[in-house]
Parts: structure tokens; C-alpha cells; sequence
């Protein structure tokens, strides 16, 4: 009856119609009691009001029966979600790590994607991991999400039933571009994925120190080196360059060096570049320690 | 125009209770320094309670206060405890 | 008709004041009661690290923290006895001696924390984050939890000495001294939160 | 009681003076009724900024992309939006000006129990308010962390954090010295001959809506107090890297915000208790359970908060626990309801706009409130959470809900409190319109939910437009609605019709005073009935 797209689809919805249903009777109940009342017992047709003295058998009854109606809506809801939490052992394992505004899947061997290639009716379970703050993994076509929480193992799993590509969201908010992060989910033959999981390259070492600091702290989320545009500042040609600041109300212009690198990494308030708002980034004073800030500065200056 | 209800509590009552907290410190103090593992915050919160008890009853008065506020007080810490262990339902099985 | 208008002028209501002084003393238990659930989870989780960490602390200087605010409880709690027997000076003796035991524990405290601040160890400090996880939680816990536990003592204070004047003018008397018996249930407040601080944290293994 | 000659005359709490005149008159007033009205225009006034910012945000949904916004602007905005619509707006909302005003006359009494308290809790409530509106204009940006502020986010970002979760600390505090001036109140000061048990029903739901605000502030106190230090020392609580813990954050803050949301809605519940028997001239079918299911709602709503958390990495222990407390926690509304439609059976039902917006209460409650099941369901939960379903759900229950309650407890009142009347054909246009703008604008984010679409997002996949125009269509419609009823009834309030003293026929206490009351609410010592809502 529901769509094959995950294995979870069934549960899910049937929970969703069955709760539906029994909200739409009571909706459609009660509403058509109470224009019937209003109807029926308007003042303008004369008829005084009649005082009724309680009745315990039907109070009773009108506690006892939504009683019965939400254990039964509980038990169905608890009955489609415990299989999400129940991995089978042969499922392949994929890592997940979310940082700032984007996901990256590492898959057996250091090897990373974009977007999350699983093959067609094999358990897959995916080890969500974040880099920075909380993350969503949503996949709404398979009925799936559980939240990223940094230093904490949350898992999802699923098995999918259709080829194709399904979205992925990031729920929980995280930010500027909270609503950029997303991602998809591409389910093809197996055969096809492992010609793809072959052809993947293994991530490559980095090199420069100074970027491994980039990277761990999140700076790559809002800063790019390659000279586009992004939330932040590019870091391409940064170093040396003179740009437009505005340090407390007044706009001056000054020329990049180690200090001011510095003073925006530990005070970024202080001086806002032109054009970028205040607050965006956050101060990494006491976080960034200054033996990595100096190999921050010299990365920069590499970057020309 | 008097408008107090609170009972008289004698200086000689108060002194009393103050030595059987004193009393009840220093077995909490002696506890701990014995290795009973992990019974030992249940010893050392036990005898807390008894001691807040004490102080509630007595200095508090609340002995002599009315049966509401005896149960409001209880049900206060009771829906603490109940949040406490509502909370460790996620905790403990992580 | 008019004697009653007067009446509610001057309207006053112990029961109602008091009432209204233990739903407040509800509020600050479950203020606690917050950091206590803190407290509890992260105890759970590192056990040893806690109990490592609770060695740093001295259980004497705790012990007479303990000795000292039980014992200004009790004075407190005269207080209003003497209040209530019409013994003004008796009352401003015993208010003096629980003001002065709570300089005496907040003396104790500047002593405890300075301590602790000459190794390096206060938030935001070089050292602190050098530490694992388990003891750098049990040193923020510390210092969160007994910092505003000084901070209602001060507030207890500050609650005392307006009483203390009060009864020295005769405001607060035997026909009305509500305003010391809140007073003291406050003061009684902070000996309880004190009460279950001092095993949880000095006295961990 | 001898006949003195010097009778009080009687003067209106509106003429009345005091020590002071004019403008001090008001803010340094103890009169409940007077701090009533205070609340009222203090709220309505942030509703306005509020719902201005909500309008903001359906303009930019219109189309996908930047359409009149930046991204971190829209973030601030959702923000400030959520801060004032439910700190400032709702948890205070009905307890606050309609429990000020009529808890005192319903219970027979003169005023609260403590009469300058109340002012105080005003004035902390207007400082607190100031500070969330100064974190708006403060050097580092407004803040963007969701009215939910979750850790580590709110203890990362570079703006105003401190001074918003400050503000809300401070409003709490003033919710707190409320629901304790009510308790003692209720406690202390009903008038003879009047029991918990023929007490009036609106009294009772304030009993339990206080106890809440009283027993769970504090935790969020306490919580938001961490936040800050975490963010001023350094101190790790929630943050893991400070080796702290994202999901205690969000266990505290649940804790508290749970129970907040029946603070909200026990109120309207109470409010819908007392018009629905005026307009049916019957007593309210089921006296007891209506009363009880108010304190079952605020107890039982102490332990359910998870049902915010299942998909944060909860134990799968505490994921079922939580949803099955969710699930008994909606029998007791749904015991109100079909009390309060009993109640019109055999009535003699008088349709005017108090009882319309009652009407329409119900019908919007039980959409949010099923809803609400959806959510509490952990299978459907994974599926809807933070997609813009719950938003669905909660604007239906709390603006549905606790905003129309709040508009038919002033078509109730007004007349009792300004001793005037509105014009009835006018309140009913306004409120069809209302009706229609309110249901487009939401009920279409149920549906784009239930598809993924994510909340808090300030683009979104073209997929989704079309439902979002509709909804912001709906918006537009609303706010004209709205802007009608307001013309109405300030209009009704300044130059309306005298109105009697009991317009409405109604049987509780607060009809037996002249029509607008004086300052002390009873000359002589009310009278109570056995049963509050006998209409012999
Ligand atoms: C006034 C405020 C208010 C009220 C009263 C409620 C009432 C309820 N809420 Fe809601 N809720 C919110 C305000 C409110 N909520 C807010 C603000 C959020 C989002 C917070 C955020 O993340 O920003 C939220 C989010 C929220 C969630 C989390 C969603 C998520 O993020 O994943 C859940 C999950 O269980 C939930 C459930 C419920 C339930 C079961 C009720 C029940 O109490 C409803 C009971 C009512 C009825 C059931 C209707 C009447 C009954 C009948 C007509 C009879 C038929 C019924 C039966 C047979 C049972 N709510
Ligand atoms: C009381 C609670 C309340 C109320 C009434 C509203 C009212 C509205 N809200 Fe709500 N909203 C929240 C509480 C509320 N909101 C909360 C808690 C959140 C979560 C925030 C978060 O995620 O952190 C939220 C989030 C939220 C979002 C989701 C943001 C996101 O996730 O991306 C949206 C989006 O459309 C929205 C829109 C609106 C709109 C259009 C209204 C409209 O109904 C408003 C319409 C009314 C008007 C516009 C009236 C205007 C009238 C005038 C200006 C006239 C003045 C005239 C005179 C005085 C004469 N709100
Ligand atoms: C949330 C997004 C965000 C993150 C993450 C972020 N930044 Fe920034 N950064 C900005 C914005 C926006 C500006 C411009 C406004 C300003 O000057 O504050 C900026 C400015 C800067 C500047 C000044 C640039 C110039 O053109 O003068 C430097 C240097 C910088 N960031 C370094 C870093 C480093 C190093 C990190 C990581 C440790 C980092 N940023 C992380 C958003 C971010
Ligand atoms: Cu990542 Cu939202
Ligand atoms: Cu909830």
C-alpha cells in the first residue's frame, strides 16, 4: 500500500494513517456535535435550558475509552520505530560526520563522499558522527532522522527498496546556513556500487599544518581557498591584502598582517569586514591555541 | 491585633536537635572514610535526609505547621526525586 | 462598613506571608534541585574521576562549614524563640551570633576558593582545560554550585540584618514577627542545600 | 453589619485616585485589576511586534532563495519571534491579565495576597522585556539560536546570547512571583463559604497553571544561568568541547518548557470553562473532572518532556517511557472537551462572539491537539520532527488555541472591564476572517511537514512553494482579521455602548459587581452559591 523506498516506509505510515484516522473521527465528531448543539439549542428558538445532573457511567466511559484509543495509538507508534534501532549484523557501515553546513560520508577504507551512495536492498547502517554542533540526518523518503551530536554515537539504519535519489536535510538548526546543508542519498544495483566504491578515492593526507587547524575547528564551513565568495571572508590572498573594516562604528582600512590574523581569530567582533555581518563568527579565544594560530598565519600566506 | 500561629519551639529543644545533627556529620564524615563501595552515597544521603528532616521538622517548624504544607513540602521533593529518576531512565540505558 | 475598609487598609495575613515564604523556598529548592540533576548525571558517568577530584578538597575546612551553618541554624531558630517570649535582647543576641557565623563560613569559603585559585584551578583558567573531562565537570560543578550557594548566604545575610534592625526598633515584636520567622526559614534554606552539598562533594568515594 | 452613614461611595477602579495621579497612577498601582490591564497592553503591544516579525518571515517563504532577507537576519528574526511570542506573550498571556483581573472577584476576595508583589512582577516582567529587546540592538547581532537556545550552538555563536537568555531568566522570575501570588491567593483568600470545590472553574485551572510556573521555572533558571557561565568562564556544562553534554541541555530545558506549554494552555482551557455555560445558561457538565483534569494535566505534563528529544539520541528506555506519558497526558484534554460539549446539550445557546471564538477554540485545539499525538508518537515523531509540522502543531494549539481563547476571553470581559461594548457584527466578520486566514496560513505546513520540508530554514527546495504562498496568503488575511478585531474592540473599550452590568447573564461573581468595579471589588461580603455556575 505505502512506498518501497525504505524498509521503515510500512511502520511508519500505518502508525500516521491509524493516528490520522482516529483524530479525523474525533474531529469530524465533535465538530458536527457542536453545530448540531448550536443549531438544535439555539436561544432563538425559545426553549429554556435544561440542567442535567452528572452521570458518572458516561464520564467513565469518555475517560476509559481514549485511554484504551492512546495505549493503542502508543503501542502502534512504539511497534514502526523499534526496528530503526534494531541493526541487522551484516549491515554495511557508513560514517557520517556532519560539521558546518555540509556532510561528508566516509565509507570502509578513509574513504569520503558528498553524497551518500548505498546499494539497493542492503542493510546499511550509518554511524552519525559532528564535527561542531548538533547536526540533523533526515531522509524523509525513508522515514529516517536522528540527530548529530558531537562526542556522542548516535546510529540510523536502513535498507532501501527503490532505486533513485533521496533527499537529505539537516533538521537540527546549526546556523547561517542551517538551510543550505543538505545532501542525497543515491540507492543504486549493487553491482553499480561497488564499481563506484572502487573508483572512490581515498581521502588525501593533508600536507600543510595549518590547514588540518582549518579544518578541525570548522573554519572551512564559512571561509574558502579558493577566492569565492562565502559567508565569510576567502582566505585566498588574504594575507597582505588591504580591505574595509569598521572597528567600533568607524570604517577604516588596514593591511592584513600577523596581529590583525590573529585579533580576528581570538576577537572577530572587533573588526567586521565590510560587507559581512557581526556575530556570524564566533571568538576562538581559548579554543584556537596560539602555536596553531601561527600555523594558521602561515598557511594563509601560502595561499596567494 | 495578633495574627501568629507558629508554636514555641524551647531553646532546650533546639539544643538537642542541633547535637543530633552534629552527631549525624560526623557519621557521615566516619562513613565515607570506611570503603563500603558503593553503598556509601546511599549512607551518606540517608543520613542527609534524615538530617534535612530534622531541620525541616524542627527548625523549620514545620512539626507544627499544617497537614497542607507538611504534603506540599513532600511533594515537592518527591517530584524532584521522580525528574531525577525519569532522567536516568535515558541515562542509565545509553 | 467603614471599620471594615480600615480593616483591609492595614489588612495582614502571617499565614499568608509565610505560605507565600515556603512556595519561594520551593522555587529555590528546585533551582538547586537543577544542579543537583546535573550533578547526579555527570557524577554517574565519571565515578573515579569525581572522587579523585573531591580529594583536592579539604574535608576539614568542609567539616567546620558544616558545623558552623548547622549551628547558626539552631541560633536562628532561638532567635524566635526569644522573639516569641518577648526577649528583645535575647532575639538580637542570637541574630548577631548567626550573622556572624555566616561571615565566618563566607570567611572560610574566600579561604577554600583562593586556594583553589592560587593552584590555577578557577574557570577559565590556563589549567582547567588541561584537565580530562571528568575532573574538569567536577571542578566547574564545584565552583558553579558553592558560588551560588555564597551567593544565598549573602542574600540570607543581607535578609538578617533587616530583621536585626527591626527588632531593635520594635518593629518586629512578640504580636508580629513574621518578617523574622521568613528570615529565618530562608536562612534554614541555605543550611539545607548546605546539608546535601557538603557529603556530594567533600565526601566522595 | 450596623448601617454606618459613611457608605464608601462607589468610584470606578478607573477613576479611581490614590496617592498618585496620571500616568503614575498605573505603573505604581496595587490594584490587581489595574496590573491586569497593565499586562494586557504590555503583551498586546509585544503580540504585535511578535506577529510583525512572524509576517516577516511568510513574506520571505513566499519564494525560494533570498527574497527579502539574508540568512542570518532570518535567523535572528525566527528567534526574537519564538523569545517574544512565548516568554513574553503566552506563558504570561491569559494567567497574567485575565487571572490578574478576575481571579480576586471570582473567589470573592479584594485583591491578591500580595498586592505589591504583583506590581513588582509587572515591573520585572517590563525589565526583562526590555533586555530581550536590547539583545536585538546590542553591537554583536541579535541572537540566533532558536527560542529553544540548544547548546553547543548558543554557547558558540558570536552574538547576543547572554543578554536574551538573561531576559528570560528575568521573565521567568516574574512568572514565578505570579504563580505564587495566586496560590497564596486561592489558598488564602476566598471568601467565606466558598470551597476548592465550588470555586469557579477559571480559578481552578490558575491554581494548577501556577503551581507549574512556580515548580518548573526555577529548572529553567537554573539551566539558562549555566549557559551563561558557560559562556562567560568557560565553564563546560553542555558543551562537549568544554567536556560538557549537549542532551542534559536539552533535558533541562524540556523540563521546564514542557510544563510551560500547559501554562499556557490551562488558562485558555479555564477561560473556555466560564463562557461556555454563560452562552448555554447551563451548569458546566462535569464540575469535578473539569477540575481535576487540570491538575492531572499539570502533573502528569511534569514528566513528559522527551517527547521534544526522540530523535536526540535519547535511550531507547526513555524514548518509549516518554511517549506513553505523552499519550495519558492527552486523555485529560480530551476529558475537557467533551465536557465542554456536553455542556451545550440541552442548552439554551445563545451565538455571540465570545462564544464564537469559543467554538472556534475547540475546533482549532482539537486539530493541534491530535496533532500533538502525531508527535508523540515515536514512529511519526521521526518522521515530522522539527519539519514544519510541529510548527503546524504548535501555532494551531497556541495560537488556535491560547490566542483565540485569549481574544474570547476579551469579547467576554471588555464590557467588565472597560464598562462598555463592542459592536457584535463587526467581532463576528472579524473573527470568520480570522478563522479562514488562520487555517490557511498553517494548515499548509502540515503538509509540506509531512513531506520534509525542515523548520527553521531559510530557503527551501522549490518542491514546496506552492503551499508556502498559500500559507503566506493566509498570514495576510489573518493580519486583517486581527487589525478588524483590535479597531473593534479598542473602539467598543473608548466610545461603546454602556454596557449593564451582567450583558451576559452570567451566574459567577464577578457579574454580581456594577460594571465596571470598584476598587475593592465587594462592598459587602459576596454571597457564594453551592454550585458557581447555577443559572435557577
Ligand atoms: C500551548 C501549548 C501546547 C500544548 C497545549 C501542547 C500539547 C501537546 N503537545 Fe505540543 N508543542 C508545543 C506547544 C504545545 N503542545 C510547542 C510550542 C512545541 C514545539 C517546541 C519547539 O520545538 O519549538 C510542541 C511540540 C510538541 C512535540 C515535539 C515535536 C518535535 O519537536 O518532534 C510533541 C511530541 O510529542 C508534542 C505533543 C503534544 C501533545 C501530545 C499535546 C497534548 O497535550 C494535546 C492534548 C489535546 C488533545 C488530544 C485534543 C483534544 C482531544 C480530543 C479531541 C479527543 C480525541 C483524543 C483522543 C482520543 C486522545 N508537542
Ligand atoms: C504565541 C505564539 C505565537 C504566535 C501567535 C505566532 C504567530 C505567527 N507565527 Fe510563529 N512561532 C512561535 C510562536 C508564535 N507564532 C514560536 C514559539 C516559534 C518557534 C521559533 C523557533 O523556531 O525558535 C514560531 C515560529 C514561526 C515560524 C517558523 C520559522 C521557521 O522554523 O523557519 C513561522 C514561519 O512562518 C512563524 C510564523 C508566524 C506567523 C505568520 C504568525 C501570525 O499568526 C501572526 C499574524 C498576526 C499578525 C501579523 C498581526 C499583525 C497586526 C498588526 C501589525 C496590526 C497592529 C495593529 C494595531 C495595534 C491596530 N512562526
Ligand atoms: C560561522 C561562520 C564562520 C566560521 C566558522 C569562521 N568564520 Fe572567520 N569570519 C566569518 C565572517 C562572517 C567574517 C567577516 C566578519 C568579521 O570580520 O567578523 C569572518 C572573518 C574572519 C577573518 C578576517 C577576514 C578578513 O577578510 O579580514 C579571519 C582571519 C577569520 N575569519 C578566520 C577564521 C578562522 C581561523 C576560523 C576557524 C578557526 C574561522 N574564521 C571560522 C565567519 C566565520
Ligand atoms: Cu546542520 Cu542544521
Ligand atoms: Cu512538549
Amino acid at each position: 500500500m505505502f512506498s518501497n523506498a525504505s524498509n521503515f516506509v510500512n511502520g511508519v505510515d500505518s502508525a500516521f494513517l491509524i493516528i490520522t484516522g482516529i483524530s479525523v473521527f474525533f474531529l469530524v465528531a465533535l465538530t458536527a456535535a457542536m453545530i448540531y448543539f448550536v443549531v438544535k439549542y439555539n436561544r432563538k428558538k425559545g426553549k429554556p435550558a435544561v440542567q442535567i445532573k452528572d452521570n458518572s457511567l458516561l464520564e467513565i466511559t469518555w475517560i476509559v475509552i481514549p485511554m484504551l484509543l492512546v495505549l493503542y495509538m502508543f503501542y502502534i507508534g512504539w511497534e514502526g520505530f523499534l526496528p530503526m534501532r534494531e541493526v541487522p549484523k551484516d549491515a554495511i557501515e557508513i560514517t557520517a560526520v556532519g560539521s558546518m553546513w555540509k556532510y561528508e560520508f566516509i565509507y570502509p577504507g578513509n574513504k569520503s563522499s558528498d553524497t551518500l551512495m548505498v546499494p539497493l536492498n542492503k542493510a546499511v547502517k550509518v554511524n552519525l558522527a559532528s564535527k561542531d554542533v548538533l547536526h540533523g540526518f533526515s531522509v524523509p523518503g525513508f522515514r529516517i532522522k536522528e540527530d548529530m551530536v558531537p562526542q556522542k554515537n548516535n546510529y540510523s539504519w536502513f535498507t532501501a527498496g527503490e532505486l533513485g535519489d533521496f533527499d537529505v536535510y539537516c533538521t537540527v538548526y546549526c546556523g547561517v546556513s542551517h538551510s543550505y546543508m543538505n545532501s542525497i542519498i543515491r540507492v543504486v544495483t549493487p553491482a553499480d556500487y561497488d564499481k563506484w566504491l572502487k573508483a572512490l578515492p581515498v581521502k588525501k593526507a593533508d600536507n600543510s599544518l595549518g590547514l588540518k587547524v582549518l579544518e578541525k575547528n570548522g573554519c572551512i564551513a564559512c571561509h574558502t581557498l579558493d577566492g569565492t565568495k562565502s559567508v565569510g571572508p576567502t582566505f585566498k590572498g588574504l594575507h597582505g591584502a588591504t580591505i574595509d573594516v569598521t572597528t567600533a562604528g568607524a570604517n577604516r582600512k588596514l593591511t592584513v598582517d600577523d596581529a590583525y590574523l590573529e585579533s580576528s581569530i581570538t576577537d572577530p567582533n572587533k573588526d567586521i569586514v565590510t560587507g559581512y555581518p557581526p556575530g556570524v563568527m564566533k571568538s576562538y579565544k581559548g579554543i584556537i591555541k596560539d602555536k596553531d594560530i601561527k600555523l594558521i598565519n602561515e598557511y594563509l600566506k601560502t595561499l596567494k | 491585633m495578633a495574627n501568629n500561629t507558629t508554636h514555641t519551639i524551647e531553646y532546650r529543644t533546639l539544643s538537642k536537635i542541633l547535637l543530633v545533627l552534629l552527631f549525624l556529620t560526623f557519621v557521615t564524615i566516619g562513613v565515607t572514610s570506611f570503603h563500603l563501595g558503593p553503598f556509601t552515597v546511599t549512607v551518606a544521603l540517608l543520613i542527609a535526609g534524615l538530617k534535612s528532616f530534622l531541620v525541616l521538622s524542627n527548625f523549620m517548624h514545620l512539626k507544627y505547621e499544617s497537614l497542607l504544607l507538611r504534603i506540599l513540602v513532600a511533594m515537592v521533593f518527591v517530584l524532584f526525586v521522580v525528574i531525577v529518576l525519569i532522567t536516568f531512565i535515558d541515562y542509565a540505558y545509553r | 462598613m467603614s471599620e471594615k475598609a480600615i480593616h483591609v487598609e492595614e489588612h495582614r495575613d502571617d499565614e499568608a506571608s509565610k505560605l507565600g515564604m515556603w512556595l519561594f523556598i520551593f522555587t529555590e529548592l528546585l533551582l538547586f534541585g537543577g544542579l543537583f540533576l546535573v550533578y547526579s548525571i555527570f557524577r554517574a558517568q565519571y565515578p573515579t574521576e569525581f572522587h579523585q577530584s573531591s580529594l583536592e578538597l579539604s574535608v576539614t575546612i568542609g567539616a567546620i562549614n558544616t558545623v558552623v551553618l548547622l549551628f547558626s541554624s539552631m541560633t536562628v531558630a532561638m532567635a524566635l524563640t526569644a522573639i516569641q517570649k518577648n526577649d528583645q535582647k535575647r532575639a538580637l543576641i542570637f541574630i548577631g551570633i548567626t550573622l556572624f557565623c555566616a561571615a565566618a563560613f563566607l570567611f572560610n569559603k574566600y579561604f577554600e576558593w583562593g586556594h583553589k585559585i592560587e593552584h590555577g584551578l578557577y574557570p577559565g583558567s590556563d589549567l582547567m582545560p588541561l584537565l580530562d573531562r571528568g575532573h574538569l565537570l567536577y571542578f566547574s560543578l564545584y565552583f558553579f554550585m558553592t558560588g551560588l550557594h555564597a551567593l544565598h548566604i549573602i542574600i540570607g545575610m543581607t535578609l538578617l540584618i533587616v530583621c536585626y534592625f527591626k527588632v531593635k526598633s520594635k518593629n518586629i515584636n512578640d504580636h508580629d514577627y513574621v518578617l523574622l520567622e521568613n528570615g529565618a526559614l530562608y536562612w534554614h534554606l541555605v543550611d539545607l542545600i548546605w546539608i546535601f552539598l557538603f557529603p556530594l562533594m567533600y565526601l566522595i568515594s | 453589619m450596623s448601617n454606618s452613614t459613611e457608605k464608601i461611595e462607589y468610584v470606578s477602579y478607573l477613576d479611581y485616585q490614590g496617592k498618585y495621579k496620571g500616568f503614575l497612577s498605573w505603573i505604581m498601582a496595587t490594584d490587581h485589576k489595574r496590573i491586569g490591564l497593565l499586562y494586557m497592553y504590555s503583551i498586546m503591544t509585544f503580540f504585535f511586534i511578535g506577529a510583525f516579525f512572524g509576517l516577516l518571515m511568510k513574506i520571505e517563504m513566499l519564494s525560494p532563495g533570498e527574497t527579502i532577507m539574508k540568512p542570518q537576519t532570518y535567523n535572528g528574526v525566527f528567534t526574537l519571534h519564538g523569545i517574544l511570542m512565548i516568554f513574553m506573550v503566552v506563558i504570561p498571556g491569559l494567567s497574567a491579565v485575565f487571572g490578574n483581573f478576575f481571579l480576586p472577584i471570582l473567589i470573592g476576595a479584594k485583591d491578591v495576597a500580595f498586592p505589591k508583589l504583583n506590581r513588582f512582577s509587572w515591573w520585572i516582567f517590563i525589565v526583562g522585556s526590555i533586555m530581550a529587546v536590547a539583545s536585538q540592538l546590542l553591537k554583536d547581532g541579535p541572537p540566533d539560536t532558536g527560542w529553544t537556545f540548544y547548546a553547543p550552538y548558543s554557547s558558540q555563536t558570536g552574538t547576543n546570547v547572554i543578554m536574551a537568555t538573561a531576559a528570560a531568566f528575568v521573565l521567568g522570575f516574574s512568572s514565578i512571583l505570579t504563580g505564587l501570588n495566586f496560590i497564596v491567593t486561592i489558598h488564602q483568600m476566598r471568601a467565606p463559604g466558598m470551597r476548592f470545590f465550588n470555586m469557579p472553574l477559571f480559578p481552578w485551572a490558575l491554581y494548577a497553571t501556577a503551581w507549574i510556573q512556580l515548580l518548573a521555572t526555577p529548572i529553567i533558571g537554573i539551566t539558562l544561568l549555566m549557559l551563561i557561565a558557560e559562556r562567560m568562564f568557560q565553564i563546560g556544562f553542555f558543551d562537549p568541547a568544554l567536556g560538557g553534554d549537549p542532551l542534559l541541555f536539552q533535558h533541562l530545558f524540556w523540563i521546564y518548557s514542557h510544563p510551560a506549554v500547559y501554562v499556557m494552555m490551562l488558562p485558555a482551557m479555564g477561560v473556555i470553562t466560564e463562557i461556555i455555560p454563560t452562552f448555554c445558561q447551563r451548569q458546566i457538565y462535569g464540575y469535578k473532572a473539569v477540575a481535576i483534569s487540570s491538575l492531572a494535566i499539570a502533573g502528569v505534563g511534569f514528566l513528559v518532556w522527551g517527547h521534544h528529544m526522540y530523535t536526540s539520541g535519547m535511550s531507547d528506555q526513555a524514548r518509549w517511557f516518554f511517549s506513553l506519558l505523552t499519550f495519558i497526558v492527552a486523555v485529560p484534554s480530551a476529558i475537557k472537551v467533551f465536557n465542554w460539549i456536553t455542556t451545550m446539550y440541552n442548552g439554551s445557546i445563545d451565538v455571540k462572539p465570545p462564544f464564537l471564538y469559543a467554538l472556534a477554540f475547540i475546533f482549532l485545539f482539537i486539530i493541534g491537539g491530535t496533532t500533538g499525538l502525531l508527535l508523540g508518537s515515536v514512529a511519526t515523531n521521526v518522521q515530522v520532527h522539527d519539519t514544519s509540522f510541529v510548527v503546524a502543531h504548535f501555532h494551531y494549539i497556541i495560537f488556535g488555541g491560547m490566542g483565540f481563547a485569549f481574544f474570547a476571553a476579551i469579547h467576554y470581559w471588555l464590557p467588565k472591564m472597560y464598562g462598555r461594548m463592542y459592536n457584535f457584527k463587526i467581532a463576528n466578520i472579524a473573527l470568520v476572517i480570522n478563522f479562514i486566514g488562520f487555517n490557511l496560513l498553517y494548515f499548509p505546513q502540515f503538509i509540506i511537514g509531512v513531506e520534509g520540508m525542515p523548520r527553521r530554514y531559510f530557503d527551501y527546495p522549490a518542491q514546496f512553494q506552492p503551499m508556502q504562498v498559500i500559507s503566506s496568503i493566509g498570514g495576510f488575511i489573518l493580519v486583517a482579521g486581527l487589525i478588524l478585531m483590535v479597531f473593534n474592540l479598542v473602539k467598543g473599550a473608548k466610545s461603546g455602548p454602556v454596557a449593564p452590568s451582567n450583558p451576559w447573564n452570567g451566574s459567577t461573581l464577578e457579574w454580581t459587581l456594577p460594571a465596571t468595579p470598584s476598587l475593592e471589588n465587594f462592598d459587602e461580603e459576596p454571597v457564594i452559591k453551592e454550585n458557581p455556575y447555577d443559572y435557577k
